[in-house]
């Protein structure tokens, strides 16, 4: 097995609960199954069990994986725009954060971190006719900045959970391609 | 002349379409284009002169977010 | 030969049954133990073996009792609420002398509370929990495998005393997904159930067994006084016999964080942190919360360490470290009051620990 | 923001308003569900809010009727009736209403549970209500599953109902058969009252406020325990579409569980 | 030392003994009263061991029978029963029988409770097993009290009955009616099989002993779960002697607990 | 102005709750406190009071709950077995914030046990006994009069504290007969239950009142935290201001006893014999159990003394002995293996007490 | 000739009064001279000769004290 | 009130169970309750409810009563001869035992103690026909023996208990007062 990209990656991946931010992190989590010794996915819900914020934590590692909790990650994916400031804090010096640029009303004031906006509920829609994939899309973005995972590995996954249901994979695999493509000219 | 006048409230609607199943004049429609905040599709009133503000919509509303009244009108000019 | 899966820690729970060879499970839903109700709703009728939805946590534990006098491996799960409803059957089991496991998927209380983790039942799993003189042994999984691997210990533990153990987790590493390998793990020998209750035709000798909680009837021990220092010697042996901790970096540690579970995930976390900085600071993981490395705290006390406790409730765990140290260190806290956010969607997380660790050394 | 505007359209007529009057709504003693508790879509339980509220209205005894909730997604009532209540641990709303209803007999006090809350859990206050006859008036929300905590199997499940703990449908060899909670607590002689409803049509909601105001009116008349068993849809864990949930009711709850009242009695001998 | 020396006495008479057979006795699998845990005199709780040893011998199960016993004055029946035997937190029989059953489906596992045991505290098991409909046999015993504990009101007390917790007389207004359990349980889909027997004359013992032989048969049969209360004299308690005992149960139990059987079906649709 | 009876321990309870104006009991079958239900089965409906038998041990609590919620002084009475029954709802009781009175009549454990008195409900009784984070005041009554007069206390601290109270006996004290002045204590004045539900007709403010014990629905905290953090504040307070001793030949003790119940009356009897024999014993006998004389211990440590503790367990409040003397001093110990008859017929005596001071000192 | 033997093991009787009671022929009493090692009164076969022996003195008996047999004999000299 | 007799008192008494033994020990107490401060009563049954040990100590005093239980009291009556082994070493040196004679098969081995053996049976199978009054025999040969208490104290309770109920009052004054009579002599 040849070593993944990054040594250890660490992800955070925020927003409104339903599904979504936890199912592309799973992704994200299983792909890295593949490359990484020790992977770790935590969902964390608020109070409600319907609407409420959701957040999940993704860390991979060849070596033991202290906390699964984290302060801050490296990456930050925040896919409710008006999470953007409680978030921008759990980025590490050096990190990258993704946000949904929907709804994005404030702006960045760290200097320390990679701030990228990515239309991804517009380009949803644009794939799908619905946000649903939006999720996806920011997660192609993210893997593409930081080529944290090698992107067939996602996509890999994407086969594997959506095996037999050949639109919704269709449809799923265009919207993490959108993401990876809307960051190319970065 | 007694009419009905049904408004329903966008902040509490959860788009279960019941108003439009029970409504037995056939006034309420979910015409899927309008959502509520919360992201439900939103029923309409697509027929308001048909309502003989009977209440059954409001009654069997989950979310309380309908409120029936009759008025009488008389055309001023 | 194991098997590689990536599950969370309630379905670790599950498979380590499994593995332990449990025939029996019975639970009733709350959250957040859901998932291993489900768990053994959908696996063990596949593997032939008895599931059954009881009818309250009162049930689970009834129910338990019965499998158990009967001789096979049996199991429930529950969290706080439900914990509390078992107390009386667990004090029960203790006297019968009854091996069975518990899991205890700690929610946030007192009371109803909120349904996410804590760490607040400490107290009640570690002093027996209902009424009367009796301990179980209390194993505190802190990740995936160790939810899997800690169970099959834990059936071993409760065949080998005839007693109770519990499996204290949390809502954190209930729903941790993580790489585990499921294995079978191998304890040694354990003599057979001789005692256990399966219709005369069933026992060699032709002669009864007979279960029971009070001792009273047909004199399973000569006295009561019996009875009890029998218990007494058996959590004499518990103690002396099955303390397990894992020590991170103590070696030269000056600074020791105590903690169990998720939390002592995250202090390991913060132990790393403060190694960066330069800080010499360990961890003594309590895989055992009862027994409790008393002697173990005691001895670095002894040599002039510090003790900070995290621990994800008002303090429970730090009464412990407190006796153990006997006045001799400091003895430091970060509690359920210092989550990262004030509200029930908080969680303890390492910057907050390492931060308190900069304010003590 | 609220829609419908049939009124504003009249004044762009040029007409007069003669007269308006409210016909239907909110009832009074009915306050919005609470942002983080808030029903799914479709749910019927809040319908049991409303009605409780009607009837309380109807009865003026708002102000002297006291609820007693267990923990479930029928708890949320509490949040929504406007009159004083008690949360209780899950099962035990019989116990409390007890002790709440013998310091103020002259009150209304009445629970509201799950299917899984009464029959299940609740056994132990149930039993405890019904053999003392305690005059307290219980509602139970039957939507065949245990709603809170993910849609497990509940006594009233039915023969086949895929479930979390039943993932290949109910067996009913294995789990035994759905509890009939109407039929069943009518046999108890301490019962003045027992009738199940439901609120899958419009008729059928206006019954079930007729039992309601029963099974009150037997408890200010201080005749026994009552008891009102209500059908309600669960869409999210009956993974159906609110309108399917109706379907549902009606080819399947009702048929296992009849609609109508057990016992009606004025006096106990 | 015994007496009665019949055969002594024809000894005497220079008589040759030409057959001798022994007619009626202690059951093989009933073992005497163990000292510290006698039943007092005039019990008829000793009689429901009696009864179920010589049912298990007739039925020859009696080394595939394992008995689970509450807590009370019914629990001696543990030591008096030689079977495999599980005594029980009080109030939780029917839990342990369905572990056991559960585990051992082809052993005949049954219950042994009071009155009190099992439907007052005993309600979470007894509603649990009767929901699951668990293949089990529950036996209970009415006496009208709380026997052990000195006395005490039982669902079961009769209107007016002076106990310790009811010194002037059971008012049922105030602690409701007795309750009717063999009735109340034949009303549960799961049963099979329900019956009140009695021990106060020659004849309701035999009865008693076939509806115990029937109960176990349906549990053989794998029919459901079956029931078997049995009205049973606690002198002790009741302040009256033996034989007034079994006048009291002529006069004012059986009229209130009819004896019969209540429900018995081969198959449960 | 009292009343002076010749009564035992457990209807000294029945005064003392009718003297504290306690409306509501309900109670349970159990040996050995069925005196305390009987004499409220006959007293409570003379005075017009209220008196039901609950179904179990379950309803008594859950009655009890539902009448405090209603805002009158409300209680019950049981023994181990039942005791552990009710912990789930004393943990949602301290959460919700309703006052109440449980009496714990120790008998011998764990699990069915003996009838008769023991002292092993220690732990379960002083670190909360149910889940969550919460601990209640638990007073420990030596004698009849204190029978009486601590569970008037019970009732005020409940209602001062909006907290359950413990009033934990043991079958000695319970069945002792002893002269009794039965009066009503004044305790000063206490805040109107304005929180408690009546219906809305009853509050001056027309509006509604909810009693909850999970503190999620409308929020009666802001936050999950708030609540602990005020729970927490309660804990403190309750151990600043009421924790309760008496102290016995104290002054120049070296040898310092240390019971609760009907040990504390054995090991007075044994002080006396070793003061009469020249040895400098005293007696820290707890009123409160919870809050414990930590400090006291702690500093007679310091001073030199040695410690005996004498209870009728395995050893429990022997830990919190030893947590309080931190290692500076001897802690030795009486238990229920030092019983005169080995069998649950024994007691433990003065003799037994005294050959161990003489054994230790 | 069918005869009937009743012992009653002394040491177990209770004296509850049921054989007494329940022998259809009138063969128990209790004498009231006689008395258990406990000190309750104790039955006696006051007619041996009228036993058929039914066993239903047995059956009833919640010490289970009596044992039954039945025996026939014939006279030797 | 005029100070008793005894400064302090302390009896321990045993029997089998049934309820004699315990009511004479109540009797004592409540007789004492009259002319002391503080009185204490303490039943202790053996395991089994029916036919076992039961032992009641009575303490009386005017100072505060430390222990209502004693390893050894200044008198003890035993009820049961058969007991009698089991309870010579819990009377006090200097102390009394009052024995019950019928079946009393050994004989004292202190030297430090006063024992008496009456013989309560007999005396009470002479008045009532029945040995149901011996414990008052005994209570009455101790009380004559030791003048612990006036003897009229006694004798008032067993009024106050048995009022209306003469013919079952005057056996047990009659018990009562032969038990005085038979220790006259001594
Ligand atoms: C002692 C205890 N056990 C379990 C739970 C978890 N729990 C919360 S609500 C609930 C039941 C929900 O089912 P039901 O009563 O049918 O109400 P529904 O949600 O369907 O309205 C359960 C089991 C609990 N809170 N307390
Ligand atoms: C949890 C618990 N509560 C109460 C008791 C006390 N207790 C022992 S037996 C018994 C009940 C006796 O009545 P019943 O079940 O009718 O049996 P009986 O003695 O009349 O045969 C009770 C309440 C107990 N052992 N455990
Ligand atoms: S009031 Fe009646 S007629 Fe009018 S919209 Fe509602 S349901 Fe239809
Ligand atoms: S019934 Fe109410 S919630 Fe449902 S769609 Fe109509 S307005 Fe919305
Ligand atoms: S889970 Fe079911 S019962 Fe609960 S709110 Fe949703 S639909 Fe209603
Ligand atoms: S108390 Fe009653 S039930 Fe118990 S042994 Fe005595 S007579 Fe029988
Ligand atoms: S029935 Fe048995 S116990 Fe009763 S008197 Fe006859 S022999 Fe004795
Ligand atoms: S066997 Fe029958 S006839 Fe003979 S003594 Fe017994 S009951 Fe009477
Ligand atoms: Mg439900
Ligand atoms: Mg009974």
């Amino acid at each position: 097995m040849e070593q993944g990209v990054s040594a250890k990656g660490e992800v955070i991946m925020t927003g409104i609960g339903g599904g979504g931010v936890l199912t592309a992190g799973t992704l994200l989590a299983q792909a890295a199954t593949n490359e990484y010794k020790n992977v770790t996915w935590f969902p964390s819900y608020a109070i409600s069990k319907r609407g409420g914020f959701v957040e999940c934590t993704v860390v991979f590692s060849n070596d033991e994986i202290a906390s699964p909790l984290l302060s801050q990650a490296d990456g930050v994916i925040v896919a409710e725009a008006a999470q953007f400031k409680d978030f921008e804090g759990r980025v590490r010096p050096g990190g990258t954060m993704i946000v949904e640029k929907t709804g994005l009303e404030s702006k960045a004031e760290r200097k320390d971190i990679r701030v990228i906006e990515v239309p991804a509920i517009e380009a949803a829609i644009g794939i799908g006719g619905s946000s649903r994939g939006a999720n996806l899309v920011l997660l192609g973005a993210f893997v593409g900045v930081t080529q944290i995972i090698p992107p067939e590995l996602i996509k890999q996954q994407l086969k594997e959970a959506f095996a037999g249901k050949e639109k919704v994979l269709k449809g799923n695999l265009e919207a993490f391609d959108q993401g990876l493509n809307l960051v190319k000219k970065l | 002349m007694l009419k009905g006048e049904v408004i329903i409230d966008e902040a509490l609607c959860q788009g279960c379409g019941y108003c439009v199943k029970f409504c037995p004049r056939g006034c309420i429609a979910i015409t899927g284009d309008k959502f509520t905040p919360q992201g439900y599709l939103l029923p309409t009133v697509i027929k308001p002169d048909e309502c003989k503000p009977c209440g059954v919509c409001a009654m069997l509303c989950p979310a309380a977010a309908i409120e029936v009244y009759k008025f009488e009108t008389e055309v001023v000019a | 030969m194991g098997e590689r899966m990536f599950i969370e820690g309630n379905i670790a729970v599950g498979w380590g049954a499994a593995s332990a060879g449990c025939q029996a499970f019975f639970g009733y839903p709350i959250t957040p133990q859901n998932e291993i109700t489900e768990w053994f709703a959908r696996e063990f009728p596949k593997m032939g073996r008895i599931f059954a939805q009881s009818q309250s946590e009162l049930g689970s534990i009834n129910l338990v009792y019965g499998a158990a006098a009967a001789g096979v491996r049996a199991m429930t799960s529950t969290s706080g609420p439900g914990w509390s409803l078992m107390q009386e059957t667990m004090s029960d089991m203790a006297n019968a002398e009854l091996p069975c496991v518990v899991v205890d998927v700690q929610r946030g209380g007192p009371g109803g509370g909120p349904i996410r983790h804590a760490q607040q039942d400490y107290f009640q799993c570690t002093r027996g929990g209902g009424h009367g003189d009796y301990r179980n042994i209390v194993l505190a999984p802190a990740s995936s495998q160790e939810s899997c691997d800690l169970v099959q210990l834990a059936f071993y533990l409760a065949d080998k005393y005839r007693n109770p153990v519990v499996v204290m987790t949390d809502a954190i590493i209930g729903r941790l997904r993580e790489t585990v390998e499921v294995e079978k793990i191998e304890f040694g020998p354990l003599p057979d159930k001789d005692w256990a209750v399966k219709g005369k035709a069933r026992h060699k000798d032709g002669k009864r067994r007979i279960v029971d909680h009070s001792g009273d009837l047909l004199r399973r021990y000569p006295s009561y006084r019996a009875l009890l220092q029998s218990l007494e010697q058996k959590m004499k042996q518990m103690q002396e016999s099955e303390l397990r901790y894992e020590g991170y970096k103590m070696e030269d540690a000056s600074l020791i964080l105590v903690a169990y579970g998720y939390t002592a995930r995250v202090a390991k976390e913060a132990v790393n942190m403060a190694r960066a900085d330069g800080i010499k600071a360990g961890l003594i993981r309590l895989i055992t919360a009862w027994p409790f490395p008393y002697q173990v705290i005691r001895e670095k006390a002894c040599q002039g360490g510090k003790f900070l406790v995290v621990e994800d409730s008002l303090g429970q765990v730090i009464e412990d470290v407190r006796f153990a140290v006997e006045g001799r260190a400091e003895v430091h806290l970060v509690s359920i009051l210092d989550r990262h956010i004030p509200t029930d969607g908080g969680m303890i997380l390492p910057d907050k620990v390492f931060d308190k660790i900069k304010e003590i050394q | 923001m609220s829609q419908g505007g049939r009124l504003e359209d009249a004044m762009n007529e040029e007409v007069k308003v003669v007269t308006k009057q409210r016909v239907a709504g909110r009832p009074k003693l009915l306050v919005p569900q609470i942002a983080g508790f808030i029903y799914c879509p479709g749910c019927h339980e809040p319908l049991a809010a409303r009605a409780i509220a009607e009837v309380l209205e109807k009865l003026g005894m708002g102000d002297r009727a006291i609820g007693v909730f267990d923990i479930g997604c029928n708890s949320f009532l509490l949040g929504m009736l406007d009159i004083d209540a008690v949360l209780t641990p899950h099962g035990r709303p019989p116990d409390m209403a007890t002790g709440v209803k013998r310091v103020y007999p002259d009150n209304i006090v009445f629970t509201v549970q799950g299917d899984g809350g009464l029959l299940s859990i609740g056994a132990d206050p149930l039993l405890g209500a019904l053999t003392r006859a305690e005059k307290i008036t219980i509602i139970m929300l039957n939507n065949a599953v245990y709603g809170t905590t993910g849609g497990q199997m509940a006594p009233t499940s039915l023969e086949g109902q895929v479930t979390t703990t039943t993932p290949n449908g109910r067996d009913l060899a294995r789990t035994g058969f759905p509890t009939h909670a109407a039929e069943m607590i009518a046999t108890f002689r301490g019962v003045a009252y027992s009738a199940r409803g439901a609120f899958n049509t419009p008729k059928n909601y206006m019954r079930t406020r007729k039992y309601i105001t029963s099974a009150f009116q037997k408890q200010m008349d201080n005749v026994g325990l009552s008891f009102v068993e209500i059908i309600c849809a669960c869409p999210e864990n009956w993974r159906l579409s609110p309108i399917d949930s109706l379907k549902w009711i009606e080819e399947k709850m009702i048929p296992e569980f009849p609609l109508g009242e057990f016992k009606n009695v004025d006096r106990i001998e």
